[in-house]
């Protein structure tokens, strides 16, 4: 199952309640933000057990966002990357 | 593989709209079909046609009506998200004396139904939204 | 619905926020309503926050809105009737099942996530 | 005391409207002076004169431009923001061929100036959004 | 200072974060799903020094929102409560 | 712009989300220039998740939406001269002043909270 996620507040939360092993998330939009280290414990600060972490690469260029800033479990996609995930895994479920 | 989109949210307010035209771009090229794109909600206001940005901004509606015009895709706007919304199909206008030509060229307005023959048809569902 | 439709697939319709307050939860469940009519699978699922749109005595009249109950009371009408609402949510917000308006069936979030796993699509709003 | 109010977000999809009509017939039944209601971002989409709800439901439009018969509530549409969500000034409407007649009744459209005048006359803002 | 908060995300813990003695908080619309006792610890599960949360009443019945089962520091406004609120606090802050 | 106004009043304009992606941050700094053009005086807050918003190289327009930093270069122009950051809030991003666009004051929440409390309005979008 895929999570498509646009927020990293109650959106992601409750994204992060519900996966489980094989899922794959995709940050896209504002929700790139949750990619960035930052000092406080943050939602995804550690990796979650057999689940695959993608941001969307466009969106995090387009709000100036470093990858070395960001948590080294974190993967980037392009948009084609973006059609690839939403090839690969059904069903496809949107969080906003 | 087929693929439709839903749009949920109103353009420029929300990047929905950017998103899902960056996703079909990208799904056109790698050779899927984009069965249909239903406008909901919000969305509907995607589908107006005297929207007029500044014109160093991109033009959302304009955007979409291109869509229909190189690739064919099916703009399908939703009619009671579409009647709240101040989008009126032309025989409603035409009785209630509204605007007639409030909806941009290549879009069309129909019901529900068409959601769900495109779910029911589509391998997979994506759904953009606020 | 007389209709001739060939494939049914499965779809979770899934509401994890407030379903009052704004006219998007009732273009939601019309969303539900219409899948039925096409004859597929329709799993309504109410996780996190969206379980207290389940409570009695709403009264969204009070500040001009409208009322979803009666279209929640409809869903067997519209052969609805896979209603389901995640356990554990409704522990946090400390609701029981004689505190919702409507006959729901309470899941394990485990058991739920298998059975979304193998839908067809899943809606969100 | 004087208010004046400002709406970010669209009708139906948000309770921002409702929310501030609420507010804004109780501030009038204390006796406090609504200096202006002015909409803006998403907030204009209040003022299309074509929305036309289901009978059984609120028609938040109308109840807008109600307001302004009933009590005199200035109701200003910023001109920038309407632009790019389809409502056009009747004068730019007429010149590029669009819908003359898109403001409901009881709204105006102008710039930006009138919201900061209404923050500087008034003695609260309250702002609404989604 | 009034807080004026919709939404029981982040807008209102950004909120929390920034409060201080003699601020207002007023839950509104869906931020009032807050005011509910959780089992698991919420942002509003303790009283906050100097703080007074008020939720606006008609958006509490609206979602039948029973008072027995919020907790007990917060206080409750109709409409016109919520004018009073504007009227004696300044500036005011909307969170949304 | 040549304008009789008698009233100065504090208003604070204050960013704590993303400006990208959509249109409301450009027309929320809209806001904040007229302002500055009827002689108020103007406090531009970046607090929480805003903060960001000042980064160098952000490249929107690779999703083809507008870039808000010649925005943000041009404030000077339009008289808009206090444009702080919450000090907590850079350090929660791991930000630091050489990272951003603009130059800006660092200012600890407390004494931001003090300022606030004395403005005539506040500004959030």
């Amino acid at each position: 199952m895929l999570y498509i996620v646009n927020k990293k507040g109650d959106a992601l939360i409750n994204c992060i309640d519900t996966v489980s092993v094989d899922d794959v998330i995709l940050l896209i939009e504002d929700a790139v933000y949750a990619a960035l280290a930052t000092s406080l414990p943050s939602v995804l600060s550690k990796p979650i057990n057999g689940v695959a972490i993608y941001a969307l690469m466009p969106d995090m260029q387009a709000r100036g966002i470093d990858v070395a800033r960001c948590y080294k479990h974190i993967q980037y996609v392009d948009y084609a990357g973006f059609v690839d995930l939403v090839e690969h895994n059904n069903p496809v479920r949107s969080c906003y | 593989m087929k693929i439709s989109i839903q749009i949920n949210a109103s353009p420029y307010q929300y990047q929905a709209a950017d998103t899902a035209w960056n996703f079909i771009q990208a799904a056109i090229d790698k050779g899927h079909e984009i069965y249909r794109v239903f406008f909901y909600h919000d969305g509907v206001y995607n589908a107006h046609r005297d929207s007029r940005p500044p014109g160093d901004e991109r033009d959302i509606v304009k955007r979409w009506s291109g869509l229909q015009v190189e690739h064919g895709v099916d703009l399908v706007v939703c009619v009671s998200s579409a009647q709240r919304r101040s989008l009126l199909e032309q025989s409603v206008a035409s009785k209630v004396g509204g605007y007639e030509n409030a909806l941009a060229d290549g879009f069309r307005i129909a019901g529900l139904g068409l959601l769900m023959e495109a779910v029911i048809e589509s391998d997979r569902h994506v759904t953009f939204g606020a | 619905m007389l209709r001739l439709v060939l494939k049914v697939k499965t779809l979770f319709f899934i509401i994890n926020k407030s379903l009052q307050g704004n006219v998007c939860g009732q273009e939601f469940l019309d969303m539900a309503l219409m899948a039925a009519a096409f004859d597929q699978k329709v799993v309504l699922l109410f996780e996190g926050e969206g379980v207290n749109a389940l409570v009695k005595n709403q009264c969204p009249e009070g500040v001009g809105l409208k009322n979803i109950l009666p279209i929640l009371n409809a869903l067997p009408i519209y052969d609805i009737n896979d209603v389901w609402v995640e356990k554990e949510s409704m522990e946090v917000w400390g609701l029981v099942e004689e505190k919702l308006e409507i006959s729901v069936k309470s899941i394990s979030r485990e058991v739920i996530k298998k059975q979304i796993n193998a839908a067809d699509h899943v809606f969100s709003f």
